[in-house]
């Protein structure tokens, strides 16, 4: 049941709207109840193939050998697509806003990181004659050593997951290995507290299970260009992908979707996109690519894990006066949208709480498992998970009603966020008021009259004096530059080292040659 | 190659057509090999089915109950002589695996599935096979550690004997989803009492073993003994003892060991 | 007695859309002949209600009908670029685009219909049910469909909007890690009831009640399906799911709806929520976005509700019947804590 | 390639099409005869969004051979509106707010009317148990269980 508190904040309301505030019904909901809503699958095209990929059947291993010649042979198959034939075989979803740099093929060629990872296309006419062409393919693997826990790879002599980055560990700014989190002296405080609590938290992956898998259908069109009907939550971040990846323009692509059976961030990867597109390229026929069930929970980017240690100082009158955080964000193989989150994480940091002293080491870490990606509450629910048990066992720890305790630490209007910027339209106290109202939860007076509008400012507006430091910097020049790494962010400031020189471009197998510069219609003008 | 149906009207017939063929395939209600060929399961290149009657007859009635091995869930469901056999058969899946799923391929289904076959198991049922050479009953517990060799095979019906009232059977899954969910562990009690001691106490446990399997100690456990709490608490304190679990996704072979002997003691008690 | 029961809460805020890269949506808004609005997009609707918010944004924006209004997601050669659905951005930029191009196409209406009425559009106003009319004079009015007509093939204006709305790219300090990472921020609390079985370490929802604040529930009941949905996926996030059971060792992952596990119809509890809404400045009638951050509040609850009924402290999600029955069992067994 | 020719009725139209061997019930409906209301979730048995109606009884058609439908009656979500006019239950879904994506919406329904076809007016536990073979992975149940209560003319929990 959903009760609308209409007389909270009603002064900083307009109620007197027309549709707005209405539970009008929802648009598409008569397509939903009659099945006519349109998902990518339910377009049926003139002669049809299916494309099934070959998975590494090994989570970190050197490819020596890849024998396609039974399966060329194999009745029903129309082309097996190998990584040699992917334009640019090389790339990172945050390319398109020039972060991070490109270290995953659309089709592994040299080395395989993950079990899963998708090392032939093979398109034919039926899935069922894809399956029989896939057992006929024969791939030779050196196993190479593993590494699965987000700090055994962080280690000296680490198996090396992904050699884009080669301490396993995603680069900030050019610089460090984490983004750092720095808001007055956490140890300092830390040292005077009344009380150290300091706890792990880990949380395991979380697949997406939406109820329709990841999948496309892209078919010629006419005057060259391909329709592609998609299961995508990001469009043109899909369209621009794949131009990126098939080297075309992205007015090549009529992309049609819309309407998804689920996302909860698992539809953002371009999964499907490119090589579907590819297939009906060097076929010129429609082509299917639909992930299974299986391949959609194991080999499907899930929430990444992530590893958390919170160290906290409290005072016995409640207050909490430093935060120090670490944590460890599980990428897989390769980086996708972790990179991201770990920065989302860092500025989420302490929690909905005014801290005097807050600091915070987020890691992205690679690991031989699946790449992770974004889901509901990216870079945050973890995080949350982490503080608010922390929380309660702060509250625990002085002896006071956690509801009480949240409400005396909350961030109010006014207040300085760990990263320096003003808390404005808080309304963290009188979500926990109503939610104690609510529950039946007794809290104090005082506490039932505490606003997110009142006491906040003052001395908790203030930037407190914060020592920095130099920790996590990397001493060697990263291996590979692209042109694609995120511009120094550091142009006002007194950069910690010379960025190292650009080493030379690594060999990439037959990428066509570029212009100097490109137009993107999504994001504007690209560095090359 | 693709796929070849082969439909026949004799169980013999089908019999011998998949005993004659490695890669051949008995289709009952769908939900192993329909889900095999989906899945892109090349190992199988002919499907074979039978529309015999006899496939599907339950002789529901007397002391010794039969069924095919094509009756479905919702079937035995719908008879009110098998009330005996309503929670396993409710048990196994949702309405529709219900509608589908057949006696015969619960015996094949792998942990963690096989729900019924647990029943079936502390019922001491007898499996009746054709093969390329004839006909034949075994003991279900020798057909689940032979369930291997035994897929060219076909299954024709099962039969038990039923229990003599209805608190002498006991089954209850443990699962981690409701109402429908896979199996943690899967249990089944046969305890007929005679002279106010058990007598023939048959305990079956799923997902403790690789196949379905009685759980013996804790038959000795009771076997001879009255149901009261003392024997309850040996039995349970014995579950454990010869089973060898596996770590799934759905519990690890330490948590089954943990709790099996709680979740026995609670059936035999008739606690929730 | 083996099972307890015990209550928890936890607090959060959630950033409303993302900041690396700058974070831009684009809507179009056109009237046909008839006086009926399409919105193009390029934006998704995935369940969470992107095609029915933008529709009530665009009619309140334009002062039609929400019927008037029909909204088409997602083909990239008519719907301008946004940057997805994704980061809770949906309601917030897309609702902002749609805002600013209903509003320019709004302009084109007014002034279409103070030419079809002989007074300056500053004088007219909507009705919200298909009608323009002089501010005070009802009856000097004309139907959103005849001003459509007569822009058309009179007037020759096309009643139409373009709207942007972009966030910076905001730069990260290297150092510090100052940054803006978001405009607004959505809260919540959330308290959770369960019982936990002290021989099985089993865990049952029994109720939660929570309070929501949003900025501005657009609609209620889209709103409603948000938080009722995303509260239940909290709790499958709390005690059940995972890919990888064993992590980090990678083995035994489900491959079916039978091995990755979530709480099906019958593991529901009641759940009573509040929605407040204080209005973020920047977002369309000031709403934020509910769809992520309303499971992250039942992960935490459920785990302190977890150490209130049995005294143990699980850290690691999910908190599966194992490692509450390891922890009690390392305890000594369950210490439940001061019923709350 | 061999294919067999297959009769049934669909939605109560004669329909006949060639299969290939292995071919599922799922498969001929969507690719073969162009209904696309049952939908691809898992192939697996485990989600329900393929969920129809064979001889009035709940089936998943990804796991039903094709040819084992030859002579027999299969009702998809397609069957339920009666011209423009739509089924209780798709008025109750509606009304209940109980769809969000959509996409086990088909199934939902489907698995719902295989209920009240036959238990006019269930309990709640009865359709908790009518459903749980269906998986929902938006809306967390409730409005869905609260719509087929309405269909039924039962009490909607608040």
């Amino acid at each position: 049941m959903l009760e609308l508190r209409k007389d909270i904040f009603a002064d900083e309301r307009d109620d007197n709207l027309n549709e707005i505030g209405k539970g009008t019904q929802r648009q598409d909901m008569l397509g939903h109840v009659t099945g006519t809503s349109s998902y990518f699958n339910d377009h049926k095209l003139q002669g049809m193939l299916h494309l099934k990929v070959v998975r590494s059947t090994h989570s970190h291993a050197r490819i020596r050998r890849i024998d396609t010649a039974d399966a060329e042979r194999s009745s029903g198959v129309r082309r097996i697509i190998r990584g040699s034939d992917v334009p640019r075989n090389l790339n990172t979803l945050l390319s398109l806003i020039n972060f991070g740099k490109d270290d995953e093929p659309s089709l592994a060629v040299d080395k395989v990181r993950y079990k899963g990872e998708p090392i032939l296309a093979i398109v034919a006419d039926s899935e069922r004659k894809a399956f029989e062409a896939i057992a006929k393919v024969r791939i030779d693997y050196e196993p190479l050593p593993t590494v699965f826990d987000v700090e055994d790879a962080l280690k000296a002599g680490a198996p090396v997951v992904n050699e884009t980055y080669p301490k396993n560990a995603f680069i900030y700014h050019d610089v460090y290995d984490h983004q750092k989190l720095r808001f007055g002296d956490a140890d300092a405080a830390l040292a005077t507290a009344d009380h150290v609590l300091e706890q792990r938290y880990q949380m395991s992956p979380i697949e997406h299970a939406p109820t329709e898998t990841n999948g496309s259908i892209a078919a010629p069109d006419t005057n060259g260009r391909y329709v592609v009907y998609t299961s995508t939550q990001a469009l043109f971040f899909s369209v621009d992908t794949c131009a990126k990846i098939l080297d075309v323009p992205s007015n090549t692509f009529h992309f049609i979707g819309g309407t998804v059976g689920g996302g909860f961030g698992g539809k953002v990867d371009t999964l499907t996109e490119p090589l579907c597109i590819l297939g009906a390229m060097l076929t010129g026929r429609p082509v299917r690519y639909v992930f299974g069930r299986e391949e959609e929970m194991q080999y499907g980017p899930p929430r990444g894990a992530e590893r958390i240690y919170i160290k906290d100082g409290v005072m016995r009158d409640g207050r909490v006066v430093a935060r120090k955080v670490r944590a460890y964000f599980d990428s897989g193989a390769y980086t996708r949208l972790s990179s991201y989150a770990a920065v989302k994480c860092a500025a989420h940091l302490p929690g909905p709480y005014t801290i005097p002293n807050v600091y915070g080491d987020v890691y992205c870490v690679f690991t031989n498992r699946t790449p992770a990606t974004a889901m509901r509450g990216f870079g945050v629910t973890a995080m949350d998970f982490a503080i608010e048990c922390q929380m309660d066992k702060l509250a625990n720890l002085v002896g006071m009603d956690p509801m009480e305790f949240r409400i005396l630490n909350a961030y109010r209007d006014g207040d300085m966020k760990a990263h320096r910027r003003e808390a404005k339209n808080t309304a963290l106290i009188e979500c926990v008021q109503v939610a104690a109202e609510k529950a039946k939860w007794p809290i104090r007076d005082e506490f039932k009259r505490a606003s997110s509008r009142k006491d906040g400012r003052g001395s908790r507006a203030a930037v407190p004096r914060t020592p920095t430091d130099t920790r996590g910097g990397t001493t060697a020049p990263t291996q590979q530059r692209t042109t694609y790494d995120r511009q120094p962010t550091t142009a006002l400031r007194e950069p910690p080292r010379e960025p190292p020189p650009p080493p030379p471009q690594p060999p990439r197998p037959a990428a066509p040659s570029h212009g100097a510069g490109r137009f993107s219609s999504v994001f504007g003008t690209r560095r090359r | 190659m693709t796929v070849t149906v082969k439909t026949f009207t004799s169980s013999s017939e089908a019999a011998a057509a998949l005993s004659s063929d490695r890669n051949a395939r008995y289709l009952g209600g769908g939900t192993l090999v329909m889900r095999a060929l989906n899945e892109g399961d090349i190992s199988i290149s002919t499907v074979v089915r039978a529309n015999d009657h006899a496939l599907t007859r339950i002789d529901p009635s007397g002391p010794r109950i039969t069924l095919g091995a094509g009756v479905t869930f919702a079937r035995i469901l719908g008879e009110r002589d098998l009330a005996f056999l309503h929670a396993p058969a409710r048990s196994i899946g949702g309405p529709a695996v219900r509608n589908m799923g057949t006696v015969g391929g619960n015996l094949f289904a792998p942990n963690p599935y096989g729900d019924f076959t647990v029943a079936l198991l502390a019922l001491d049922a007898t499996v009746a096979l054709q093969g390329g050479f004839g006909s034949r009953d075994i003991p279900i517990e020798e057909f689940l550690q032979s369930r291997e060799r035994q897929a060219g095979a076909l299954v024709l019906s099962v039969s038990c004997t039923r229990p003599t009232n209805a608190d002498a059977f006991r089954y209850r899954k443990i699962a981690r989803i409701k109402p429908k969910g896979g199996s943690v562990i899967t249990l089944a009690a046969h305890l007929p009492i005679s002279g106010g001691r058990i007598a023939g106490a048959r305990i079956a446990l799923g997902s403790m073993a690789p196949t379905q399997i009685r759980a013996r100690a804790a038959e000795r456990a009771l076997e001879g003994r009255a149901l009261d709490a003392a024997t309850v608490a040996a039995a349970a304190s014995a579950a454990a003892e010869g089973t060898s679990p596996s770590d799934n996704a759905l519990g690890s072979a330490w948590y089954r060991r943990e709790i099996v002997g709680v979740h026995l003691r609670r059936l035999l008690l008739g606690q929730e | 007695m083996t099972r307890h029961r015990g209550r928890g809460i936890a607090s959060v805020n959630y950033p409303i859309g993302m900041n690396l890269g700058g974070d831009p949506s684009q809507a179009l808004v056109h009237s046909n002949p008839s006086g009926k609005f399409t919105v193009a997009l390029s934006s998704i609707d995935l369940g969470q209600g992107m095609k029915s918010v933008t529709r009530q944004i665009c009619a309140e924006t334009l002062g039609v009908p929400v019927e008037d209004v029909y909204v088409d997601t997602a083909d990239s050669d008519t719907g301008p670029h946004c940057m997805g659905s994704f980061a809770s951005r949906g309601t917030h930029r897309v609702g902002n685009a749609v805002m600013a191009a209903a509003r320019e196409a709004r302009g084109v209406m007014m002034e279409a219909a103070a030419e079809e009425l002989e007074v300056s559009a500053a004088d007219l106003e909507t009705d919200g049910r298909g009608n323009i009319h002089v501010k005070g004079a009802p009856h000097r009015s004309i139907s959103t469909k005849d001003v459509a007509i007569a822009a058309q093939f009179k007037q020759g204006k096309t009643i139409s909007g373009r709207g942007i709305f972009l966030v910076p790219l905001s730069n990260v300090d290297p150092e510090t890690g100052e940054m803006s990472p978001a405009t607004c921020y959505a809260h919540a609390c959330l308290v959770a009831e369960v019982e936990v079985d002290d021989e099985t370490g089993e865990v049952t929802m029994i109720r939660m009640d929570s309070a929501y604040e949003l900025g501005r529930a657009l609609n209620p009941r889209l709103v409603e399906q948000q938080l009722v949905g995303g509260a239940w996926m909290g709790v499958s996030h709390a005690l059940y799911e995972t890919p990888e059971p064993y992590y980090p060792d990678p083995v035994h992952g489900p491959r079916d709806f039978v091995e990755y596990i979530m709480p099906g119809p019958g593991d529901i509890c009641p759940h009573d929520i509040a929605v407040l809404e204080r209005p973020a400045p920047d977002g369309p009638f000031g709403a934020k976005g509910p769809g992520e951050m309303c499971a992250n509040p039942v992960l935490p609850a459920v785990a302190n509700a977890i150490f209130n009924a049995v005294g143990v402290r699980i850290d690691d999600l999910p908190i599966t019947p194992e490692k509450v029955l390891r922890a009690i069992k390392a305890e000594g067994g369950a210490r439940p804590q001061a019923r709350r | 390639m061999a294919k067999t020719a297959l009769q049934f009725r669909h939605n109560g139209s004669d329909v006949a099409i060639f299969v290939d061997g292995g071919t599922n019930l799922l498969v001929a409906l969507r690719e073969l005869i162009g209904d696309m209301t049952p939908k691809f979730g898992c192939g697996q048995g485990g989600c329900g969004t393929c969920s129809v109606l064979i001889d009035g009884e709940l089936h998943l058609s990804c796991l039903t051979l094709a040819e084992t439908v030859a002579g027999r009656s299969v009702e998809t979500l397609d069957s339920l509106k009666q011209g423009p006019n739509l089924h209780p239950l798709q008025r109750a879904f509606a009304e209940n707010f109980a769809a969000q994506c959509g996409y086990c919406t088909p199934g939902m329904l489907m698995a719902a009317k295989a209920l009240l076809d036959r238990n006019p007016s269930p309990s709640r536990a009865e359709i908790v148990e009518a459903i749980s073979g269906n998986i929902c992975r938006c809306t967390g149940y409730e409005p869905i269980i609260n719509a087929i209560l309405a269909a039924s003319g039962g009490r909607v929990s608040a």
